[in-house]
């Protein structure tokens, strides 16, 4: 258990050093949430009814931004021919698949944090509320948990751009349909809010172990 | 009335369609086969 | 025990056989070289040995280990270096072995030590990307001596190796078993007892 | 493990003819229903299929779980050539359900019904499986991606339909015919129908297999 930990961690602290140092993903996600939000602002022209459809374009943003996140943490590895020395260790491939889903969802999170006061400007909702930031931190998890593992399948094919959406976003469905409830009750629309954190952890749980146990049949030839 | 021809109408179309694609790859596919093994492995 | 016994080794890719039937035996403490031009075959050998690719026929035994189900086991005693060292451009060199130690399971101190064998202690600090070719040979040779492995499979090592890098490859082989592909004969016969040239199936001993 | 193609022809006669005795009864015998009318007649088929392509899926499903544990090239094909199939019969049961809506509720989609958006998800996943089984390099890798995606899919489909359901008891929850109360005589037709879709299901999957499998000595032979 410790060698697991010690794996996923030096995976995760390396993916993020290398995006800190490198910042190729975070200004081009970055400008990509605040586009997007623009792009809805004028697209969906509610003008005062703006926090009606903030929920939709909280989760639509978030779900792109996603594969942007997702698709690039493996398409450096196999790009830098790296993946392979990553995989010549006896290091676990659970482990090292936590490690890059915790990275890529460290790069996601990030990318929300930029996203909701944005949101709050641009449509005028309330801005930080302790359930919605626990709805998003529980769907980044659960969506990074797929996407990873498909952005893993996706970088060791041909079409890789064009295989990771296909594969994720129908499994990101539960994720967006329970998350936009949560975040909905969140900004103030009624209904109850625990039974959905409730069911979005479960969610995670499920998805989380699936992916790490695909992760072998995934990570290796 | 419409609607119920319309829906087996598709359905009908469909499966039909799916088998004459199956029967006709499996033709293809065979008169490959027979090809690559009258001609040998030389005719691949 | 036997570092390597392959029996009628072969693989294609698509429907190219580009390797075997190849038998090959080398006992514990022995360094092979293997020859041949471009596309005879050396690089494909090499990534079957250091389990980096599955062969298409044959039999390969690995340090008394079976190559195609005990993977997980021999990636912990082989050290590689591939054609392409795949570095992290963004890390240090020091850091680009620590995050190797860790996979490995070997203490981070171990990866300074290994970067003073090879002689990059002076750009420990400086990132993969700006390590010359030769440099960054040496940083891949560092990090497939970093585990103490058993065997050591190295693909042109001396690529872009000055004088004093060839020296440095002489002295991280020492006392290993190796398998050495590489197109420098002279450097073949100082370094190996044996060579195996692809490209006219010769197994030869040196002395 | 290759059906054999005797056994599979006469599964095929046999269901050639289940399907014409099946056509006879919706058109003949079954009775209109009370309340929806003859385009309750869609059912006959609509569900059958979407059973069927359950099934398929649930093949799909144990043909990865068993390549996984020993890399069997017989299970890999029948799990490609199951989900070839239960994608069709999906494909089926999403056109007909949508147009089976547009009279009932009066749209041709409805996003709020756990079936309809479910059934669109099971079609996504699959249809994605397929695009990746084209696109992955053939043989170990196709198959072990393969073998990923459909069980991931697979158990992402009762989730699908379990969080729009959750998510419908918001939204006011409008009953369609439930299939449970019906008269003895659209039973009996709802039972030879389903019969002889499940069956139909299994001889193209039967079919697929063998297409597959002579594909695959094909390549074989040119490769020699």
């Amino acid at each position: 258990m410790r060698a697991y930990l010690r794996v996923a961690g030096a995976v995760a602290r390396k993916d993020l050093r290398t995006e800190l140092r490198s910042r190729e993903m975070l200004p081009a996600l970055g400008q990509f949430v605040v586009l997007a939000l623009l792009i809805a602002n004028f697209g969906f022209d509610v003008g005062t009814g703006g926090s009606r459809i903030a929920p939709g374009v909280l989760w639509l943003t978030i779900t792109f931004a996603g594969l942007l996140a997702f698709g690039r943490t493996f398409a450096a590895e196999r790009d830098q021919a790296s993946l392979e020395a990553l995989l010549l260790t006896p290091a676990s491939r659970a482990a090292i698949f936590a490690g890059k889903a915790l990275a890529a969802a460290a790069v996601l999170a990030a990318c929300e944090v930029v996203l909701v006061p944005a949101l709050g400007v641009f449509f005028g909702t309330p801005v930080l509320s302790l359930p919605l930031a626990a709805a998003l931190v529980m769907v980044t998890i659960g969506m990074a948990g797929l996407g990873c593992l498909f952005a893993a399948i996706a970088a060791q094919t041909r079409a890789r751009d064009l295989l990771l959406p296909v594969l994720s976003l129908p499994l990101w469905v539960p994720f967006v349909v329970v998350g936009g409830r949560a975040v909905q009750v969140a900004l103030g629309g009624g209904g109850e809010l625990n039974g959905a954190l409730a069911l979005l952890l479960d969610f995670d749980i499920l998805f989380v172990v699936v992916a790490s146990l695909a992760a072998k049949f995934v990570l290796d030839d | 009335m419409s609607y119920l021809i319309g829906a087996y109408g598709f359905a009908i179309v469909l499966l039909a369609g799916y088998v004459i694609y199956l029967v006709r790859q499996a033709r293809s596919v065979a008169a490959r086969m027979d090809e690559v093994e009258e001609g040998g492995p030389a005719a691949g | 025990m036997r570092a390597i016994e392959a029996v009628g080794l072969r693989q294609r890719y698509g429907t190219r056989t580009v390797l075997g039937p190849l038998d090959l035996v080398l006992e514990e403490g022995e360094r092979l070289a293997v020859l041949g031009e471009n596309g005879s075959g050396k690089t494909t050998l090499l990534r079957l040995l250091a389990t980096a690719a599955r062969p298409a026929g044959g039999e390969l035994r690995l340090l008394g280990l079976d190559a195609s189900t005990e993977r997980t086991e021999l990636r912990g005693r082989i050290g590689y270096l591939g054609d392409v060292a795949g570095h992290y451009p963004a890390l240090t060199a020091l850091e680009n072995l620590e995050f190797f130690c860790d996979l490995q399971g070997v203490e981070r101190p171990r990866a300074r030590a290994t970067l003073e064998l090879v002689g990059l202690a002076a750009a420990a600090h400086r990132p993969a990307a700006e390590l010359s070719r030769g440099m960054a040979q040496r940083l891949g040779l560092a990090r497939a001596t970093l585990h103490a492995p058993q065997l050591l499979v190295l693909d042109e090592p001396d690529a872009g190796l000055d004088e004093e890098g060839r020296e440095v490859l002489a002295a991280v082989v020492a006392g290993r078993t190796l398998v050495l592909a590489t197109h420098d004969r002279e450097l073949a016969s100082r370094l190996c007892q044996k060579s195996l040239d692809l490209s006219r199936r010769g197994l030869e001993v040196y002395r | 493990m290759a059906p054999r193609a005797d056994l599979l022809r006469l599964a095929a006669v046999a269901d050639a003819l289940l399907l014409l005795l099946a056509t006879g009864l919706v058109v003949f015998y079954a009775p209109a229903d009370a309340v929806q009318g003859v385009v309750q007649k869609i059912f006959y088929l609509h569900v059958p299929a979407a059973i069927a392509a359950y099934m398929a899926f649930a093949v799909v499903l144990v043909g990865g779980l068993v390549y996984l544990w020993n890399e069997s090239p017989a299970a890999d094909r029948l799990a490609r050539a199951a989900a070839e199939v239960g994608l069709v019969l999906t494909t089926v049961t999403l056109v007909m359900g949508s147009i089976w809506a547009k009279p009932i509720w009066g749209t041709y989609w409805v996003p709020w019904d756990a079936r309809l958006v479910s059934t669109l998800v099971l079609w996504l996943i699959y249809a994605g499986y397929l695009l990746m089984r084209r696109i992955a390099t053939p043989g170990r890798q196709a198959a072990r991606f393969g073998a990923v995606v459909g069980i991931v899919g697979f158990i992402d489909v009762p989730i699908v339909h379990f969080s729009v359901t959750w998510w419908r008891t918001i939204h006011p929850p409008i009953e369609t015919a439930a299939p449970g109360a019906l008269p003895p005589a659209m039973l009996l037709t709802f039972a030879i129908s389903s019969l002889a879709v499940l069956l139909l299901a299994a001889v193209l999957i039967g079919y697929r297999y063998r297409l597959e499998a002579l594909r695959e000595r094909l390549a074989a032979a040119l490769d020699r």
